[in-house]
């Protein structure tokens, strides 16, 4: 197992200095220069120069992308421009509630996704099913900042139960999650129903029913913890594709996430911020994944014995 | 007490209803089965065995399958009026089952002996480590080293994984043995294995059992009882002796006589010509008349009885009952 | 269990249509899914013949109003007529759609003929090239081609073309593993075909299921990338009438004016939800063993 | 058939949701839109800056405030990058030699008195009893090194333009000359900005600047005691304050970029003051009894600026007729609303000494404005480029123009840009029409004209327009150098009425600086120019 990890973890590199190069490009042909939205009022031209020299900004593309590479190396992800700290620093600041955020998110989706996946696949062709089904399909295509809206109109605007924005209390945190859960909860569940469905008309079923057991024991049991194996991939896609969602919500509810950082950074052409924060997400997006592959061998016994 | 019948089934109907028309599965059948006693069905595909099967366990799939009339009598109870909570208990202690597939018939992501054991805890109770030793014993009484009980079934071979299915079957020492055609997916000698096996632990336990085969041989080897079912009846039912010796229903020689026989030399089978009836609209009158040589216009109007043309061997079709067996 | 049937189904294509017509009518979801992109289509098109107002036209004086008999939408921040602007943001959103699936389509394909069909490093540098792109999400993808092309129509469609071009690339790449050394490939190759013909008669026509399952449902998501990407101020210019930024504009005034943001998400909704719909019964129509 | 009823049911469902909501609201507010029914434009809106009580009121021993800003700063170090956020943070930690009064005049504050020793050198006396919060006196040296700091700062090199840094010292511990290039009027002002803020040397060079920019060691009433990122800032009470101390123990500012949710937080109580009330909220504020507005004039000033170098618009009358083509009322009314902003008419804010009061108004005549375009040879109108920085108040902005020039035959290709390529444009001059809000920052018309105008501030990125003409350099240049105040200010007015006559500069509105605050809050008054002093807030008990 620990090889099979080795090799992921080397396959990594590559496709990470890939990001580097793209978003690096990405950002060197970006029109308008940062130096002008910093040095904002009566600026003399030398000292935009001085802010130039300082910022690394002169020299060919190459050459700026392998001193940029070079440090990185050594950890230091460049300064960002606006507040001076290192980008470090500024991720090590927003990443947290993202992933909080993204966390809960998944969380919220896990629980409800799953619960009306098994009930809709329990009950088939019932009308509950084809409710949960339906609302399922709505949920997927519900654009979720739009959703977040809704929310924020119904329980901040016009209940004031919760706080339209913000981030320092657990309250804070539950309608943006929803809103960002939404879509995933709606593919959990549809992934689910068909993963018991599929399960459900096994033989090894009949046999659990033909042992006596109950059939609360065999759907819990013997059919759900079959049909998780593929939903396990899901939400490890999911989690990733949150991160992406998370630019929205985060700028709804004025959350102070990496998306929304990241947003601002290329508004304001704050290269070493962009940089940083697509590098981290591009990270933590693929180590997610390398964690759902370990995860979906440990629990599927069949996938186990080949990495053994 | 003796020969007081384990098992009764009184002319039990199952219909499978789907979204345009009504599946005849099983038409008001009867058989019997006694203590310690082993009873072959035999039929083709779509004959209904599966379903009378089922319908014993009452594991029938609800929404499509429904059970209109008769009643199965196990012990002296009728299983179909029993409730949920009491049949529950009567499955895998009373009565056990054993499905075709071994290679889909074992759950993938649970020990072998976790799945023994679970039987055996749910019914006989005790703790956890009891349970588990007793499962090691069941593995090794049907043959498979105890210390591999903690193996996934996809490291098993499909005949081990049969012994697996057959273990936990008489973990509880079941009364009575439901085998669903359960060497069809083995190879022919893993197969004579297999039943070998089971004819052991028959002996040794005193299992009453219900074989569905196709297999005439297995029926041979195995069974004190055999009934023949045909579109959902039983048309011929009697001990090994008669229906072997003393074939009487068309459609049973038609059975013995696609099989080559070692000691005459024959260069052709005959086939039963036909297909298996469309169960959503079977024939008139005997079922089997599209397909019987002999049928006669009386065959094609009225539905034969069930009669007992020697002790304990009954036979539905007018050409018996009717006229001598001349031409069998 | 059915045999598997190596003999490929190149069918005759006639009656391949029908045949997926019958399915795909037979079922209510996909029919009601039809309908809805039909009538957003038709939106589109006709959108200056039955938008009841011109989209532009402005009316400060009474703006913000509810929806009221002439106004069924309400109006927006500048008075302007919801619903002309929701019928005239139908054209964008559609033709962003649709151009921005066929720069994907057209990417994603050669890219996975490529791959698939000629494997090694090629292979190798394409699939590592995918990864790259699959590893940041999409809408950061989006923003980041946006800012370095700068924001419009026609930048957006290649923002969002480009960033689903790997879904396609891995759907043709695995179909072409599959199908490379069946034997009517074989076959072909040995009767003197070359490499582009044999990839455009013989593999392509095998792997469309698929493809165009996963179009129909990436012109959703395409949709709603754009919708976001003007909802962040990043995609189409103003003034003209776009979901997104209209979305966006509504929310300074949700709390006196909800309508104003409501209606725009339910016309992205509808159009994501139908596109759906659409690509979940062609999903069965098709090929009934690709049901996820 | 159960298909098709789940289906319909579902979405029926969220028909009715949303219904329900768009329904629900014209209900429950009495006036279905934000800014109430248009009252007659002409009535001058009038200014409550502070909140007349009638006295008799008990002082309530609730120390702690909570404020709501609208976006965080970047640094708290004068010379970092600045936004008014900043600057009123900094002047309520840091001190700077003299602080503006009600009307920006520069009056006395670490330095007690001050005189022009010569043309070019100023001398400043200074108070003797200041120290910083780690205990360091306050003396000349820090004012020295304050300064000459400033010159390695991103933004903090062009406060220094006019002064000679060989020329700023320390005579004894505490007086200090300050020496600048040229003969310059407007030190005293410059003085008063917050990057002109009095910081420690030893206190920078042990926490370092990163450090020192999140918690700033001054000699002000009050000092941070710690900062969340994203979300708030709190301010402690400087115990051994060298002035008047302050009312209230703690600070809380708390980081809320949502105008929507800091209404709604001041409705539940969660703050007591929000420091910038959306023009959509005044109405329901107003009304509401636990809670007042106050709004007054800032030396801010939102305008539509003409690239005078470009073509057509270096054509003074297409400038006018253009003028003409804009109902500046409509767009004030509409966007920046009745309640909250003032009618322009010249570039000098009312309240400043100097401005000239009966300048001629562009009036609104799309027939004249079409006239004059024609009688200039561009009958079939001509097609020109607006650029503005992208947001959702811009952009109602832009399309509003868009369609009053569209009547004239103007066509206005609208072209939302990032801050980052905005400013570079603007400050290069590669752009036709633009708009900014740009404000008089030392609240003194005369600097301000010259920062505007003048040819030689072209590329800066206070001048907008690219004017260059001979005679308004030379009134400007007469105005900067002399000293007199009262010849300053006719001298002022004269140049704003020339420069009016080029129209260089559509004027829309003087925005209001606009607050929401709890009934129990007091102290607060609205400064014409940024600035709030946390010092004076106190909160009274409600009977």
């Amino acid at each position: 197992m620990l090889k099979y990890i080795a090799r992921r973890l080397l396959m990594l590199i590559p496709v990470l200095l890939g990001v580097i190069l793209l978003v690096f490009s990405l950002m060197y042909i970006t029109p308008g220069d940062p130096v002008d939205s910093l040095l904002g009022d009566n600026a003399t031209p030398e000292a935009r120069e001085a802010l130039r020299e300082e910022l690394g900004l002169n020299g060919g593309y190459f050459e700026r992308f392998f001193n940029y590479v070079v440090r990185l190396l050594r950890g230091d992800m460049g300064i960002c421009y606006s507040t001076r700290q290192n980008v470090a620093t500024r991720i090590a600041q927003t990443f947290p509630n993202t992933v909080k955020l993204a966390s809960f998110a998944v969380a919220f989706a896990v629980v409800f996704g799953l619960t009306f996946g098994i009930v809709s696949a329990i009950r088939q062709y019932s009308i509950i099913d084809n409710i949960v089904m339906s609302i399922s399909m709505i949920g997927i295509s519900m654009p979720s900042f739009w959703c977040g809206l809704l929310l924020m109109l119904l329980f901040c605007v016009k209940l004031k139960w919760l706080p339209a924005s913000g981030f320092d209390s657990f309250s804070c945190v539950i309608l943006p999650g929803i809103a960002l859960g939404v879509n995933s909860a709606a593919s959990i569940a549809r992934m689910t129903r068909s993963g018991m469905l599929e399960v459900i008309r096994q033989d090894y079923i009949s046999t659990a029913r033909a042992k006596g057991l109950s059939e609360f024991k065999v759907v819990t049991v013997h059919a759900l913890k079959n049909a998780l194996i593929p939903v396990i991939t899901t939400i490890g896609m999911q989690f990733g594709l949150l991160l992406g969602g998370a630019v929205l919500i985060e700028s709804i509810f004025a959350i102070p996430g990496v998306g929304k950082m990241m947003v601002d950074a290329i508004k304001s052409r704050n290269y070493p911020v962009v940089q940083g924060g697509v590098l981290v997400i591009a990270l933590s997006f693929c180590l997610v994944n390398l964690v759902v592959d370990i995860l979906y061998a440990y629990v599927d016994p069949r996938v186990r014995s080949q990495y053994k | 007490m003796a020969n007081e019948k384990l098992l009764e089934i009184k002319n039990l109907t199952v219909h499978y209803q789907s979204y345009d028309a009504t599946v005849h599965a099983v038409e008001n059948l009867n058989l019997s089965l006694g203590n310690g006693e082993t009873l072959g069905l035999v039929g083709e595909t779509g004959a209904g065995k599966t379903t009378t099967v089922k319908s014993i366990m009452r594991i029938l799939p609800t929404p499509p399958a429904r059970v209109v009339s008769g009643e199965i009598f196990f012990d002296g109870q009728d299983l179909l009026k029993v409730s949920e909570k009491e049949m529950r208990k009567i499955r895998g202690k009373e009565i056990a089952m054993i499905f075709q597939d071994p290679m889909t018939s074992l759950n993938p992501v649970m020990t072998v002996a976790d799945q023994i054991a679970e039987v055996i805890r749910l019914h006989d109770g005790g703790s956890r480590a009891e349970a588990h030793k007793k499962a090691c014993d069941m593995l090794e009484l049907v043959g498979i080293r105890p210390e591999r009980g903690s193996d996934y079934p996809h490291q098993f071979s499909g005949g081990m994984k049969q012994r697996v299915v057959i273990a936990m079957a008489l973990a509880c020492n079941p009364r009575f043995l439901i085998a669903d055609e359960p060497t069809t997916a083995l190879d022919v000698t893993i197969q004579a294995q297999v039943l070998e096996l089971m004819k052991k632990l028959k002996a040794q336990y005193q299992t009453a059992m219900v074989m569905i085969t196709h297999d005439l041989g297995i029926v041979a080897e195995i069974c004190d009882y055999v009934a023949i079912m045909y579109a959902g009846e039983v048309v011929e039912y009697g001990t090994r002796e008669h229906i072997f010796n003393s074939t009487a229903h068309p459609y049973t020689k038609g059975l013995f006589a696609c099989i080559p026989d070692i000691f005459t030399e024959q260069n052709e089978l005959v086939p039963i010509n036909g297909l298996t009836p469309d169960p959503t609209d079977l024939p008139q009158g005997c079922r089997f008349n599209p397909r019987c040589p002999y049928a006669t216009e009386r065959c094609r109007q009225e539905h034969p009885e069930n009669v007992e043309i020697e002790p304990g061997h009954f036979v539905a079709c007018h050409l018996i009952n009717g006229g001598g067996n001349e031409n069998a | 269990m059915s045999a598997i049937s190596t003999k490929p189904n190149v069918p005759k294509k006639h009656s391949k249509l029908q045949e997926t017509w019958r399915r795909f009518s037979k079922n209510g979801r996909a029919v009601v899914g039809l309908c809805i992109v039909i009538m957003l289509v038709l939106c589109a098109v006709l959108a200056p013949i039955i938008s009841p107002y011109e989209p532009n036209a402005q009316d400060p004086r009474n703006r913000l109003q509810g929806p009221s008999a002439d106004h069924w939408f309400g109006t927006d921040e500048l008075g302007r007529d919801i619903l002309s602007r929701i019928i005239y943001g139908a054209r964008i959103s559609m033709s962003v759609g649709l151009i921005a699936i066929c720069i994907s389509l057209i990417g994603g394909v050669t890219l996975g003929a490529i791959a698939g069909y000629y494997g090694g490093t090629i292979d190798n540098i394409i699939m590592r090239c995918m990864d790259v792109l699959l590893s940041i999400p999409t809408i950061l993808l989006n923003i980041s081609i946006v800012a370095a092309l700068g924001s419009g129509l026609q930048n957006v469609m290649i923002a969002i073309g480009v960033s689903s071009i790997p879904g396609y690339c891995r759907i043709v790449r695995a179909s072409i593993l599959s199908l490379r050394d069946q034997d009517f490939v074989e076959a072909s190759r040995a009767a003197g075909a070359n490499d582009f013909f044999l990839i455009t008669r013989h593999i392509l026509p095998n792997c469309l299921a698929p493809l165009i399952v996963q179009a129909t449902l990436k012109i959703g998501a395409a949709i709603l990338s754009c919708a976001s990407m003007s909802f962040l101020g990043l995609g189409i210019v103003p003034p003209t009438a776009e979901w997104g930024s209209m979305l966006s504009t509504g929310r300074d005034f949700l709390r006196d004016a909800p309508h104003v943001c409501i209606f725009p998400g339910l016309a992205i909704m509808a159009a994501v939800f139908s596109m759906n719909l659409v690509g979940d019964g062609l999903r069965d129509a098709l090929d009934p063993k690709l049901k996820d | 058939m159960k298909k098709y009823l789940a289906m319909l049911l579902a979405c029926a469902m969220i028909f009715a949701f949303a219904a329900g909501c768009a329904q629900q609201n014209p209900a429950n507010s009495d006036e279905p839109t934000a800014t109430n029914a248009p009252t007659d434009v002409e009535a001058t809106p009038v200014q409550n800056t502070e909140l007349v009580t009638d006295g008799n009121e008990t002082v309530s021993d609730k120390d702690t405030i909570n404020i709501a800003v609208d976006r965080e700063p970047a640094t708290l170090n004068p010379g970092g990058v600045s936004s008014n956020v900043n600057e009123i943070i900094m002047r309520n930690v840091l001190d700077t030699l003299l602080k503006f009064d009600e009307n920006a005049i520069p009056q006395a504050n670490l330095a007690t008195e001050w005189e022009a020793i010569d043309d070019l050198t100023w001398q400043f006396k200074l108070r003797d009893d200041v120290n910083f919060t780690n205990g360091e006196h306050f003396t000349a040296k820090d004012v020295v090194y304050s300064i000459n700091r400033l010159a390695n700062t991103t933004t903090g090199a062009s406060a220094l333009t006019y002064i000679d840094l060989s020329g700023v010292e320390a005579v004894d511990d505490y007086t200090v000359n300050i020496k600048t290039t040229k003969p310059y009027a407007f030190l005293e002002a410059q003085l008063c900005q917050a990057v002109m803020c009095i910081v420690n040397e030893k206190a920078i060079t042990e926490m370092g600047e990163d450090a020192h920019g999140r918690a700033p060691v001054g000699t002000g009433p009050y000092m941070v005691a710690d900062w969340t990122a994203g979300e708030s800032i709190t301010l402690e009470r400087n115990e051994n304050y060298w002035g008047e101390p302050a009312k209230l123990k703690t600070v809380v500012l708390k980081i809320m970029t949502e105008g929507t949710s800091r209404t709604i937080n001041l409705e539940t109580g969660d703050i007591d003051l929000n420091c910038r009330l959306q023009t959509t909220d005044i109405d329901r504020v107003e009304e509401s009894s636990d809670m007042y507005v106050l709004a007054g004039a800032q030396n801010t000033l939102r305008y539509i600026c003409f690239n005078t170098s470009v073509e057509p618009l270096n054509n003074v009358n297409v400038r006018k007729a253009l003028y003409h083509a804009t109902d500046t009322e409509l767009i004030r009314e509409t966007i920046y609303g009745v309640k909250s902003s003032e009618k322009a008419n010249g570039p000098i804010p009312p309240s400043f000494q100097g401005k000239n009061h009966d300048l001629p108004e562009y009036e609104y005549d799309p027939a004249k404005a079409k006239e004059m375009l024609a009688a200039e040879g561009y009958e079939n109108g001509f097609e020109v480029s607006f650029i503005y920085l992208a947001n959702t108040t811009n952009n109602m902005f832009a399309e509003m123009l868009q369609s009053m020039w569209a009547e004239v035959g103007v066509t206005l290709v609208l072209q939302p840009t990032e801050s980052g390529t905005l400013s570079t444009m603007l400050n290069a001059g590669d752009y036709e029409v633009g708009t900014a809000a740009t404000d008089m920052k030392l609240c003194d018309a005369g600097e301000g004209l010259y920062a505007f105008f003048h040819s030689s501030s072209r590329g800066s990125s206070q001048d907008r327009t690219w004017l260059n003409d001979a005679d308004v350099d030379a009134i400007l240049d007469k105005i900067v150098t002399t000293l007199d105040a009262e010849e300053r200010n006719k001298l002022v007015s004269e140049a704003e009425a020339m420069i009016h006559d080029l129209c260089p500069m559509i004027y829309i509105c003087h925005p209001w600086r606009v607050y929401g605050a709890r009934s129990d809050v007091r102290g607060l008054k609205v400064l014409p120019y940024d600035m709030e002093y946390y010092s004076k807030l106190y909160f009274v008990n409600e009977d």
